[in-house]
């Protein structure tokens, strides 16, 4: 949380979705009981890559655009 | 086994609350939005751990509906708090008064 | 948990309940889905039909001669949901149906989508949110079921806030979300009362909460939160917060309907919730307390209500004195031997008042806004020469006057006989003392409003616009309603009850309450009563005024501070905390 | 390690809780009631409610968060409301009192039976001739169907409570702000590429709500989400509210509920009853029904007043 400015700490939060809760979701696949079950927690993940990637980019240009500004 | 994964959910846990500390300090809007999203991410996270180990199967749509949800609000904050540029214009005008 | 039997069967005609339940909100849905022109249509046609279904179950309920059930889906209670309909429940229904019908009327010519204003917005929601609050209310009587009863609450809740707004000024909008917020609050309140309750007892039915309910703290704690969120709903003061904006700002139907019907829901549901679900937990100290508040309602309400110089303020904080008169009866329904509160003379009485006042009350805010509607203001220093010009409608505020005051010909007459019977039986002498004042307060204001539109105008013809007859006749009506509806509702009469008018005793009883209002609105109101009285030639009573109006001052300075959202929150958590402990050491001791 | 787990929630419920209501930025606080939200749907799993969890996920978290994201800008927007305006001597006193019932009511909540009476058993026993698995689908929409129903019916008031906010001239116009945003944007590119992913979701949501958690108000939630988000990216206006289709939509789920009610009182003998061997499919009948209606009123309620007449 060290991070100096917002786009560096969104950096870091990327890094939280995609590969901390990739790497969740792969040990549970490990043990999930059934293949539907798997591929929903596959899914899931999917879901997060996607949705954070969108809004990322869009908090991204939000401040990018505020910080250059004033 | 159990305890493994609870020991993560708690770990990913006492993570996203240190996350939210920076809010408490007084960051910029944006940082507050971003602290959510992780807490989105990371409740996600805990949710299918949790589900791991008790069995229900149903706490993965939980997950799902939160990971639909935390996108939604972020989408809303970008709205709601626009920079006055091309791609995200105005939205928040308010009610004209009608006095 | 045994069931009990003769309440887990349908009774015959019991679909009668679900239909005066349902009747209004089909009549809503039907009127969303049309738009606006014909929402005036469909609850025009709603109207008489709703007040078949009311009269009908009055019918059944009389020839059967006990209370009419139906359960859901075939469920029984505890599982399933109950609608109830005892005898205080017809006497509600059908009392409320008159009284939607009276308001219907009443509106129909002022809230007409042909017309240009109030603009096709306010006019055809005006009509959906009256068949709303009916529906809601209908369901608040019927409903033996707590859960299904906070829904009631919700409904009456969203029905009842955007009547508040309907002319969209932004002080109106004020108004409406204080009362939003507030209502809310008490609704929460209730909620978690009713959860206690289902946490300790495993059941929401009010039947069987009845046998299961004993005296312990969580049932204390439930009993205090849901008591403090009703009362908050039904603005007895101090929590009056909401009321007076409210009532004052809308327009005149929907004042009625908030003033007469609305805040009759949380009042019921109080009263089902202390007789039928709790009555062996409530102590005499509480129901001692509930009584001081309406006491000190009244004395508050209808001081303020005297020194108002608007006519619609002046009904509104007239209402607020009028709330606590309807909570007397909780204590005087104690009953010692049993420890409990009891069915009898004075929760007839109690639901008599409400109903006098259901009647009365919408007629009179009928009547100012009729007024205020004619000459273009409500100030009631300028409301000379109106009783020549609108002889209907100024007879319509005097009756419906008699009918609050309680003097002889009305149903307030009796309720009030009733309360006062009860409270020498059961040696509470000192309520006595408060129905007798609030007698004299009510005439203080009606006197107050009477002399000033009978006096005779000074400058020009005051009426700048013509009201609809129909308007005038249809508050006359309900008025009239109010004389004679709570004897019918009474059905065969107490012959005890009911003693020559003009005998001495009674009309000396009478006279004193005239008087003493007399005095009391030439004491406190604004602007001296009989103002061609020189003021010079009454020294004496120039101080007595004097420190009446300074009595009037602080009364005043009391209501606004208590109507700060500080100190309403403050007030409420007392509230709460207050009938938690008197439950509490009222059990011990 | 569950006790442990749960522990941190719970002190993480508290203070998140106490540092959204101290919290002097208004936006600050927004901002912890929807991590608030996300948390509490945690817990309410912990303790197996999870059909709670999903509707707190989806309204507390979600729903809730746009509308609070949204006041707090207009306010914003109007730099003098907000901040503490209440008598500062009074909040000591305040403080105290609430504390004391708090107190009171923690100690009354202790007091209850350790095992409390609940119906539960009652509902199990009763389930299988509503021919439901989910216990809490069997007690919405059989039990307890009346209140369901009214329910519905109390979303419908507060639209019209609502609507009744606008103006005259804008009387059965759109509601809410024409919104804009770059055809080719991120933000076009986002709302083009969730929403049918959310439907899904929120269709399969409903679907299994019949036996596991789930059901209708928690997909009208989703689908509601969906349609806002569509509608903030620009790529669709809300339509006019005096539009038919419109109105008859949002009231055709509570009048189908009615009659289906109805016409148990044929079939079965009891209003809202359901004939033996029809009652899932009746139940699935009703829930369909519900769903459009349920959709269209929460995104409509979201919306807020028209705000816009007649435009080009």
């Amino acid at each position: 949380m060290r991070f100096p400015d917002t786009l560096t700490r969104l950096h870091a939060l990327t890094k939280a979705d995609n590969l901390g809760l990739g790497l969740v979701v792969l040990g549970l696949v490990l043990q999930a009981g059934s293949v539907a079950a798997a591929l929903k927690l596959i899914c899931v993940w999917l879901l997060l890559l996607l949705s954070g990637a969108c809004v990322s980019q869009l908090i991204a240009r939000n401040t990018r655009e505020r910080e250059s500004r004033p | 086994m159990a305890d493994v994964l609870l020991a993560a959910a708690g770990i990913i846990l006492v993570t996203v609350a240190l996350g939210l500390v920076p809010i408490v300090r007084g960051a910029s809007a944006t940082d507050n939005i971003l602290a959510v999203q992780l807490f989105g991410t990371g409740g996600v996270a805990v949710l299918l751990l949790l589900g791991a180990v008790s069995g229900a199967e149903a706490i993965v749509d939980v997950a799902l509906t939160l990971a639909l949800l935390s996108a939604f609000v972020s989408v809303a904050f970008v709205k709601s708090y626009p920079a006055a540029s091309s791609d995200v214009t105005r939205s928040s005008a308010m009610y004209e008064c009608r006095a | 948990m045994p069931p009990v039997p003769e309440q887990a069967v349908t009774s015959a005609g019991g679909l009668l309940l679900v239909i005066a339940v349902l009747l209004p909100f089909v009549g809503v849905l039907i009127g969303i889905a049309l738009r606006g022109v014909h929402a005036r249509r469909v609850a025009l046609c709603t109207l008489p039909l709703g007040l078949a279904i009311a009269i009908a179950i009055a019918v059944t309920v009389l020839q059967s001669g006990a209370q009419l059930t139906y359960l859901l889906g075939g469920w029984a209670p505890p599982l399933g949901v109950a609608l109830r309909a005892d005898m205080a429940a017809v006497v509600m229904l059908v009392v409320v149906a008159v009284v939607v019908c009276g308001i219907g009327i009443y509106a129909c010519d002022d809230f007409n989508p042909a017309r240009e204003s109030p603009g096709p917005r306010a006019s055809s929601t005006f009509w959906l949110l009256l068949l709303a609050v009916w529906g809601s209310l209908n369901l608040v009587f019927v409903s033996g079921d707590l859960f299904t009863l906070y829904v009631a609450l919700e409904l009456l809740t969203f029905a009842g806030v955007p009547l508040v707004c309907l002319d969209g000024r932004g002080d109106t909008l004020r108004a409406a979300l204080r009362y939003l917020l507030f209502a809310l609050l008490g609704s929460l309140l209730y909620l978690l009362g009713a959860v206690l309750l289902y946490g300790a007892y495993g059941t929401l039915d009010i039947a069987l909460l009845r046998a299961a309910s004993v005296p312990e703290p969580v049932t204390w704690a439930a009993l205090a939160l849901a008591t403090t969120g009703l009362l908050a709903k039904t603005a007895l003061f101090p929590l009056h917060i909401w009321l007076p904006p409210a009532h004052a700002g809308a327009p005149a139907a929907a004042s009625a309907v908030l003033s007469a019907l609305v805040i009759k829901g949380s009042w019921f549901l109080l009263i089902r919730l202390w007789f039928d679900a709790l009555p062996g937990v409530v102590t005499f100290s509480a129901a001692q307390v509930l009584g001081a508040l309406g006491a000190i309602a009244i004395v508050v309400g209808s001081v303020v209500a005297l020194r108002q110089a608007r006519l619609k303020l002046l009904v509104a904080y007239s209402t607020v004195a009028q709330i606590g008169y309807l909570f007397l009866m909780f204590p005087l329904a104690f009953d010692a031997g049993s420890n409990m509160l009891v069915h009898d003379a004075a929760l007839t009485g109690g639901i008599l008042q409400g109903i006098s006042h259901a009647t009365a009350k919408a007629s009179m805010f009928m009547a100012a806004g009729l007024i205020s509607a004619a000459l273009g203001h409500d100030r009631i220093a300028d409301l000379a020469g109106v009783a020549r010009a609108m002889p209907i409608t100024v007879l319509t505020f005097a009756v419906a006057g008699i009918a609050l005051m309680g003097i002889v010909p009305s149903g307030a007459y009796l309720a009030k006989k009733l309360l006062l019977e009860s409270a020498a039986d059961s040696g509470q002498w000192w309520w006595t003392l408060v129905l007798q004042g609030g007698a004299a307060f009510t005439a203080g204001y009606v006197v107050l409003v009477l002399v000033n539109v009978l006096r005779r105008p000074g400058g020009a013809h005051p009426v700048i616009k013509r009201v609809p007859a129909v308007s005038e006749y249809a508050a006359l009506a309900l008025a009239v309603c109010s004389l004679l509806l709570a004897l019918a509702a009474l059905g065969p009469l107490p012959a005890h009850l009911i003693s020559n008018p003009l005998a001495a005793g009674e009309l000396l009883a009478t006279l004193l309450v005239l008087l003493g209002g007399v005095l009391l609105a030439q004491g406190l109101s604004l602007h001296p009563l009989f103002a061609a009285a020189p003021a010079a030639t009454m020294p004496a009573s120039g101080l007595l005024r004097r420190s009446a109006g300074a009595t009037g001052v602080m009364f005043a300075r009391i209501d606004l501070l208590a109507r700060g959202w500080t100190v309403a929150c403050i007030s409420l958590l007392v509230v709460a905390l207050l009938f938690g402990g008197l439950l509490f050491f009222g059990a011990r001791g | 390690m569950m006790t442990f787990v749960n522990l941190l929630l719970a002190v993480l419920l508290l203070a998140l809780a106490a540092w959204t209501t101290l919290a002097r930025n208004m936006f600050a606080a927004v901002v912890g009631f929807i991590a608030y939200g996300a948390l509490l749907a945690l817990a309410w799993v912990q303790l197996s409610g999870i059909d709670i969890a999903l509707t707190e996920a989806a309204i507390g978290s979600g729903l809730t968060g746009l509308l609070l994201l949204n006041a707090a800008s207009r306010l914003h927007v109007n730099a003098n409301a907000g901040g503490n305006t209440g008598r500062s001597r009074l909040r000591v006193p305040a403080a105290l009192l609430s504390a004391a019932v708090s107190g009171a009511l923690m100690l009354c909540v202790f007091a209850l039976p350790e095992t409390p009476p609940t119906l539960a058993p009652d509902v199990a026993a009763n389930l299988a001739s509503t021919e439901v698995r989910n216990p809490i689908t069997a007690v919405l929409l059989a039990f307890r169907a009346m209140d369901t129903l009214l329910e519905a019916i109390v979303l419908l008031f507060a639209l019209i409570g609502v609507w009744s906010l606008s103006s005259d001239p804008h009387w059965g116009g759109r509601p809410g702000l024409r919104q804009y945003s770059e055809p080719n944007g991120i933000l076009a590119y986002t709302a083009r590429v969730l929403p049918p992913i959310g439907i899904v979701v929120g269709a399969y949501i409903f679907w299994t709500g019949a036996d596991y958690p789930g059901g209708k108000f928690q997909g009208a939630t989703l689908l509601a989400a969906m349609w806002l988000l569509v509608l903030m990216a620009g790529l669709a206006d809300a339509p006019p509210i005096r539009r038919t289709w419109l109105r008859v939509a949002l009231v055709a789920g509570p009048l189908a509920f009615i009659a289906v009610g109805f016409l148990g009182l044929q079939t079965a003998g009891a209003f809202l009853a359901y004939p033996e061997g029809f009652v899932k499919p009746l139940i699935i009948a009703i829930e369909l029904a519900l769903l459009p209606s349920l959709t269209l009123v929460l995104g409509l309620l979201l919306l807020g007043a028209p705000l816009r007449g007649e435009e080009p």
